[in-house]
C-alpha cells in the first residue's frame, strides 16, 4: 500500500532523473539492442549496395539543420561507410540550403578518420576518384534542373576549389540521369521536392533518410516507388548501421545504434511508469470504495 | 473618428479583398502587387520591433531602479542585448562575424537546444501524470499511446503493421475532422476581419 | 577522456547545465541563464532585422532612389517606411490610434492571402482524400477507408456549435471525440522519439564535445 | 505546384503536330512557360532530340534542353536557368540525336511566338466558387440576423471554466497568466486568444485581481496591452492598470518559453491560459505551469499541440472551439450568426462527402466509369 501511495505522489523529479540516466548510460557503456530490420530500410540499403555493380555514383544530401542533426547525422555517417567500402563513386553534398554543408563536412571527416582512410579491400580512399564533396550553390530549385542539364556546369568547382573537370570521378558523371542514386537526407519537406524534380522529371531514383515525425507521410511515396527506400528515424539509421555491419563485416561504433539504446530504455522506461501510474490509481481508488 | 478607426477598416478591407482577388490573377501586374505588398508589410513591420524594445527596457530598467534581487537578473538581460546587438551591427563583419556568430553558437543555439531537449523529460512526466484510466476514453488514449510507443522501439517491430493503421486511419481520419473545422473557422474570421465585424486587433478605445 | 579547450564549448556546456537544473528546482543559475537568453536573443533579432530588413530593404533602396533621382522608387520605398514610423506614435497616448494604420495594412495583407489557400490546403485536398473511390468489398483496405470517413464525419458533428449535443447528433460527436482520443494517443506516442533525440544530442554535445568521453 | 501542372498537361496533350514545330501559350499562368510540338523523327538511329530557343535573333540559338527518347513529341519550356516572361519573343529549333549526341537531323525551326500571360486562371476555378459561397453564406446569414434572432451556442466547457479560473486566483490572491502563444497578429488564432483577453482582463479588474500577459511579437504585444488597459477602463477601474503587467520577451521561441517559466515558478500564478498558436513549447509551459498546481485552460489550432494540451491542462479548447469564442463570450448576433454559417458550410462538406462517397459505392457496383471520380478530382483539384 505504502508502495502504491508513493507511486501516486511520485515527485516528478525522480522520473527525470530516470531519464536522464536512461539516455547517459547506454551512450557511455556502448550499449546496444538487437536490430531487426524493416523493409524500407532493407530496400535502401540493397539499392544502394546494388551501385557497386553499375559504378554509377551516389549522391547523399545532408538536408538538415542541426536542430535534426541527432537523429539524422548517422544517416549521412552509415551511408557514407557503405559507399567507401562498397566501393561506389559518392558525392556529398550539403543540399539547396547553406545549413548542410557543415553537417556534411562532419560526416566525411567522422567517417574517413572511423576507417582510417582505408575500404575494406585495402586500398586507401582518394579524393576525387571514391567520393567528392560538393559545394553550397544557391537557386534552390534552379540547382536541381542545373544538376539535370549540366552537373559539372552547376558546380564549377568542388568543395576545396578545384574545378570539377579534373576529377576522375566526373568522367562517367554528365548530367543527373548518369547518377544511380540520389539519398536525400531531410527533416523538412524538401525531400519531396528531390523526389519531384530529380526523380519524376530526370528520371533518377530517389531515397529519403527522415525524422520519425515524417516518416509515416513517406510510406505512400513508398508504396508508389516514388521513393525507393527510406530511413526513418532513428530507428531506420540503426537499421542501415546493423546492414552496414552484418554485410559488410565492418565494426565500428554504431552512433544510432547506441541512441537507439537510449531510446528503448525511455520509451520502456515512460510505458513502465505509466502502466505502475495506472496501477497505484486503481489500488487507490478500491481502497477508497471500501473505506467508503 | 474617419482616420481613428473608419480609415484602418478601410484598408484592412480593400488591401483584403485585393489579395483575395489577386489569387486568381496569373499575369505579372498582380504578381509584381503581391511581391510589393509583401514588401511594405516587410517594411513596415520592422519597426514594430522597436515597440517590443521600448516595453523591454521599461520593464528591466524599472527593476534595476528598484535595487533588489531582481535589479541584477535585469541588468544581465539589458548587457546581454545590448552587446549582442552592437556586435551584431557594428561588429566587423556584421552577422556574419567572427565574434557575432559565435556568440550565437555557443549562447543562443546551445540554449536553444536545451529548453528544447527538455521537452523529453515532460513528454515522460505528462505521460505519467495524465495517463490514467479515469474513463473509456482515457483509456483509448492512453493505450494507443503505448502501442505507438512500443512500436518505436527496437524490437516492437511487430507492431508495425498496427501502428501504421492507426496513424493512416483513425489519426488521419481526426486530424481531417479538426483540419476542416480549423480551416472553415479561418475562412469565417478572416472574412469578418475584411468586413470589419471583427475589430479587436485594433485594441480598444474608439 | 579529453576536455575541451575551446572557451566557447565551456560556454555552450555551463548554460545547457544551468538549463537542465531547473528540472530540480528554480534557482539563481538558471534564472541568469534565462536572462542572457533573453537578452542577447533580443540583441540578436535587432542585429538581424537591420542587417536583413532595415540596409537590404529600406536604407539602400532609398538611397539609390534618391541618388538617382528616382522619384517613383523613393516615393515606393517611403510610404511602407513612413507607415512603419506610425508604431512610434504608441509611446503619445493622445496620438497613439495612429499606430493602426501599419496594423491595418498587415492585416489586411494576411487575411486577404490566406484565404484562397486555407479552402485548398484545408479543405479541398482533406476532402478529396476522404471521399470513398473504387470500393472494394473484398479488399480490407476499403473497408478502413470507410472507417476514415465516418471518422472524418463524426468528428466533424463534433463541431457543430448551433445544435444541441443530444440525439444522434451527440451520439455522433461522442464517436467523434472517440477518433480525436485515439489520434492523439497516437500523436503523442510517436513524438516521444523525436524528443528524446533532442536530449541525446545535447547529452552528446556534453560527453563529446565538452568532457571528451565519447568518441 | 508548377510541376503538377506540367506534368498535368503533359498527360492531356499528346497529340501530333502537323509538320515542323509548333509553339503555344501555356495556359493559366504568368507568361513564363511555353509549350513546343513536333513531329517525331523517323530516323531510325534517333535517341532523342536537342531542343534550341533563340531570345532574340542577333543571339541566335542556344541549348535549352535534352529529350533522351525519340517518341516524345513535346516539350514544356519551363527551365528556371532560362526563364521565359510574357512579351518575349522566342522561336524554338528541334534537333534529332543519336546515342553519341551527334546531331542527325534538323526537324524544323518554329515561327517566332509571343509568350502572353492570362487574366483568370482557369484552374482555380473550383477556389474562386468555393470562397464566393463562404463569402455568400457569411454575408446571408449576417443579414438574416440582425432582424433580432437569438441563437443557440452549445456549452463549450473550457469557456466556461473561465469565471471560476479567475475567481480562483482572486480567492488564492495570485495572478492570473495569459499566455498569446507564438503567433502573430495576422494568425487567426491570436486574433481569437485576443478576443477573449478582454472580457477575462474586465473579469480580473473587477474582481480587482493581477492578469499577467508576456508577449512574442511586438505588434501583438501592441494590441494586448490596449486590450488590457481598455478591459481595465470598462471595469471602472483605469487606476489598478499597470504597464507592468502586459509586456514583450523576445521573438525566439525559447527565450520566450524560459522566461515564462520562469514567470510561473516566481509569480506562481493560480491560473493559466495558454490560448492562440503553439508550437514544439505546448508542452513545456503546461507541464511547468502543472509543477505550480496552477489551474489551466488552453486553447489552439496547431493540430500537433493538442495532444498536449489536453493531457496536462484541465480544459483544452480544440480547433475551431477556440475560434468560437469570441462569438460564444459575448453572444454578439452578428458574431454568432458567422457561427451558424460555418455549422451550415460544415453541413455540405459532410453532405458532399458522404453523398459523393455514395455515388461512388453506387458507381462501383452499377455504372461501373470512371467518370465519377473523374469529376471528383476535377472539383476538389488542387494544384
Amino acid at each position: 500500500m505504502k508502495f502504491w501511495l508513493f507511486m501516486d505522489k511520485l515527485d516528478r523529479r525522480w522520473l527525470f532523473l530516470a531519464i536522464g540516466l536512461s539516455v547517459i548510460i547506454p551512450s557511455i557503456t556502448n550499449m546496444r539492442f538487437p536490430v531487426t530490420t524493416t523493409p524500407p530500410t532493407l530496400n535502401l540499403w540493397n539499392f544502394v549496395d546494388s551501385l557497386k555493380y553499375t559504378k554509377k555514383p551516389l549522391i547523399i544530401i545532408c538536408d538538415y539543420s542541426p536542430s535534426t542533426s541527432p537523429e539524422l547525422q548517422p544517416m549521412a555517417h552509415a551511408l557514407f561507410r557503405h559507399a567507401l567500402e562498397a566501393d561506389i563513386p559518392v558525392f556529398l553534398y550539403g543540399g539547396l540550403y547553406t545549413e548542410g554543408f557543415g553537417l556534411a563536412r562532419i560526416a566525411e571527416e567522422t567517417v574517413l578518420e572511423e576507417i582510417d582512410y582505408q575500404k575494406a579491400n585495402g586500398d586507401s580512399v582518394i579524393y576525387g576518384e571514391d567520393y567528392v564533396f560538393l559545394p553550397f550553390v544557391p537557386g534552390g530549385l534552379a540547382v536541381i534542373a542545373g544538376m539535370g542539364e549540366d552537373f559539372i556546369g552547376t558546380f564549377r568547382v568542388d568543395a576545396r576549389g578545384d574545378s570539377l573537370k579534373n576529377l576522375p570521378m566526373m568522367d562517367n558523371v554528365r548530367r543527373l540521369e548518369d547518377i544511380g542514386l540520389i539519398v536525400d537526407i531531410a527533416g523538412s519537406a524538401v525531400s519531396r521536392t528531390w523526389m519531384v524534380y530529380a526523380g519524376t522529371r530526370y528520371g533518377t531514383p530517389v531515397g529519403v533518410g527522415t525524422t520519425a515525425v515524417s516518416a509515416a507521410e513517406y510510406y505512400t511515396f513508398l508504396q508508389t516507388r516514388q521513393f525507393v527506400g527510406m530511413m526513418g528515424g532513428m530507428k531506420g539509421a540503426a537499421e542501415y548501421e546493423e546492414l552496414n555491419a552484418s554485410n559488410l563485416n565492418i565494426e565500428v561504433r554504431k552512433q544510432a545504434g547506441i541512441a537507439m539504446a537510449s531510446q528503448n530504455f525511455v520509451h520502456l522506461l515512460i510505458i513502465f511508469m505509466v502502466i505502475l501510474g495506472n496501477i497505484s490509481f486503481f489500488v487507490l481508488k478500491r481502497n477508497k470504495e471500501r473505506r467508503l | 473618428m474617419f482616420l481613428k478607426r473608419t480609415l484602418p477598416l478601410l484598408i484592412v478591407f480593400l488591401l483584403g479583398l485585393a489579395m483575395i482577388i489577386q489569387f486568381y490573377i496569373p499575369h505579372p501586374v498582380s504578381q509584381n502587387f503581391y511581391d510589393s505588398m509583401a514588401e511594405w508589410v516587410r517594411i513596415s513591420g520592422a519597426f514594430a520591433l522597436i515597440l517590443g524594445l521600448s516595453s523591454f527596457f521599461y520593464v528591466h530598467t524599472r527593476k534595476l531602479a528598484r535595487k533588489n534581487k531582481d535589479s541584477f537578473y535585469s541588468g544581465v538581460a539589458i548587457l546581454c542585448l545590448i552587446g549582442m546587438a552592437g556586435i551584431g551591427i557594428f561588429g566587423r563583419g556584421g552577422i556574419n562575424g567572427w565574434l557575432f556568430s559565435n556568440l550565437y553558437r555557443s549562447i543562443i543555439v546551445p540554449l536553444d537546444a536545451t529548453m528544447f531537449s527538455l521537452l523529453s523529460f515532460y513528454i515522460a512526466s505528462a505521460a505519467f501524470k495524465a495517463f490514467k484510466a479515469r474513463n473509456a476514453m482515457a483509456f483509448a488514449l492512453l493505450v494507443t499511446a503505448i502501442i505507438v510507443m512500443l512500436g518505436r522501439v527496437s524490437f516492437g517491430s511487430f507492431l508495425d503493421g498496427i501502428v501504421e493503421w492507426i496513424l493512416v486511419y483513425p489519426n488521419t481520419a481526426a486530424q481531417r475532422g479538426i483540419i476542416l473545422g480549423i480551416g472553415l473557422g479561418m475562412i469565417a474570421t478572416s472574412l469578418k476581419i475584411i468586413l470589419g465585424i471583427e475589430r479587436s486587433y485594433l485594441g480598444g478605445g474608439d | 577522456m579529453q576536455l575541451s579547450t575551446s572557451i566557447w564549448v565551456w560556454i555552450a556546456a555551463f548554460l545547457t547545465l544551468t538549463i537542465y537544473s531547473f528540472l530540480y528546482k528554480d534557482n539563481p543559475l538558471y534564472r541568469f541563464a534565462e536572462h542572457v537568453f533573453v537578452g542577447a536573443s533580443v540583441g540578436w533579432s535587432i542585429a538581424i532585422v537591420w542587417h536583413m530588413t532595415a540596409i537590404p530593404y529600406i536604407g539602400i533602396p532609398l538611397r539609390d532612389a534618391f541618388v538617382q533621382r528616382n522619384w517613383p522608387g523613393l516615393i515606393y520605398v517611403a510610404i511602407p517606411t513612413l507607415l512603419g514610423c506610425l508604431y512610434f506614435f504608441r509611446f503619445f497616448p493622445k496620438q497613439s490610434w495612429l499606430a493602426r494604420w501599419p496594423i491595418a495594412l498587415m492585416m489586411g495583407y494576411y487575411c486577404g492571402i490566406s484565404i484562397s489557400p486555407s479552402i485548398e490546403t484545408n479543405i479541398f485536398t482533406q476532402v478529396q482524400g476522404t471521399i470513398l473511390t473504387g470500393f472494394n468489398p473484398t479488399s480490407l483496405s476499403s473497408w478502413w477507408a470507410l472507417l476514415l470517413l465516418i471518422g472524418v464525419v463524426s468528428t466533424l458533428f463534433y463541431f457543430f456549435f448551433s445544435l444541441k449535443h443530444e440525439g444522434i447528433v451527440g451520439k455522433t460527436s461522442r464517436l467523434g471525440i472517440w477518433f480525436v482520443m485515439i489520434a492523439f494517443g497516437a500523436s503523442f506516442g510517436y513524438t516521444v522519439m523525436a524528443r528524446v533525440s533532442l536530449l541525446i544530442g545535447r547529452i552528446q554535445f556534453l560527453l563529446h564535445d565538452w568532457l571528451g568521453i565519447l568518441k | 505546384m508548377k510541376i503538377l501542372t506540367i506534368s498535368f498537361a503533359l498527360l492531356l496533350s499528346f497529340s501530333a503536330v502537323s509538320g515542323g514545330v509548333s509553339v503555344e501559350d501555356f495556359p493559366n499562368d504568368d507568361g513564363s512557360s511555353l509549350i513546343v510540338r513536333w513531329n517525331s523523327t523517323v530516323n531510325t538511329e534517333a535517341a532523342g532530340y536537342y531542343v534550341y530557343r533563340q531570345d532574340n535573333p542577333e543571339d541566335g540559338y542556344f541549348l535549352l534542353s535534352r529529350i533522351a527518347s525519340p517518341a516524345e513529341t513535346l516539350f514544356v519550356d519551363y527551365d528556371p536557368r532560362y526563364p521565359l516572361s510574357a512579351g518575349m519573343n522566342v522561336s524554338y529549333k528541334i534537333v534529332a540525336i543519336s546515342h553519341e549526341e551527334e546531331e542527325l537531323e534538323i526537324l524544323g525551326e518554329s515561327s517566332v511566338f509571343s509568350s502572353s500571360a492570362s487574366f483568370f486562371n482557369g484552374t482555380k476555378t473550383n477556389t474562386f466558387f468555393a470562397t464566393v459561397i463562404a463569402f455568400g453564406l457569411i454575408l446571408y446569414f449576417i443579414n438574416t440576423i440582425k432582424k433580432g434572432k437569438s441563437l443557440f451556442i452549445r456549452k463549450i466547457a473550457g469557456l466556461d471554466a473561465l469565471d471560476e479560473a479567475v475567481g480562483r486566483a482572486t480567492e488564492m490572491g495570485r495572478p492570473v497568466l495569459y499566455v498569446t502563444g507564438l503567433g502573430y497578429m495576422e494568425d487567426i488564432a491570436t486574433v481569437a486568444s485576443v478576443n477573449i483577453l478582454g472580457p477575462v482582463a474586465k473579469k480580473v479588474a473587477e474582481y480587482e485581481s493581477t492578469i499577467l500577459v508576456p508577449n512574442f511579437d511586438p505588434i501583438v504585444y501592441t494590441v494586448t496591452s490596449e486590450v488590457v488597459k481598455e478591459a481595465y477602463l470598462e471595469a471602472g477601474r483605469p487606476d489598478a492598470y499597470n504597464p507592468d503587467q502586459v509586456f514583450f520577451i523576445s521573438e525566439h521561441q525559447f527565450a520566450y518559453v524560459a522566461a515564462v517559466n520562469g514567470i510561473m515558478l516566481r509569480e506562481k500564478p493560480a491560473t493559466n491560459l495558454f490560448l492562440g498558436m503553439f508550437y514544439a513549447e505546448s508542452l513545456l509551459l503546461a507541464e511547468t505551469g502543472n509543477q505550480t498546481g496552477a489551474i489551466q485552460i488552453a486553447g489552439t489550432d496547431a493540430v500537433t499541440q493538442l495532444p498536449f494540451f489536453v493531457t496536462s491542462c484541465d480544459y483544452t479548447l480544440i480547433g475551431e472551439e477556440l475560434y468560437a469564442a469570441s462569438a460564444y463570450l459575448s453572444r454578439d448576433p452578428v458574431l454568432c450568426a458567422t457561427i451558424k454559417a460555418q455549422d451550415i458550410e460544415k453541413g455540405l462538406l459532410m453532405i458532399l462527402l458522404v453523398s459523393l462517397s455514395i455515388l461512388s459505392i453506387l458507381n462501383v457496383f452499377f455504372f461501373k466509369s470512371d467518370i465519377v471520380w473523374r469529376l471528383i478530382s476535377a472539383f476538389f483539384r488542387v494544384e
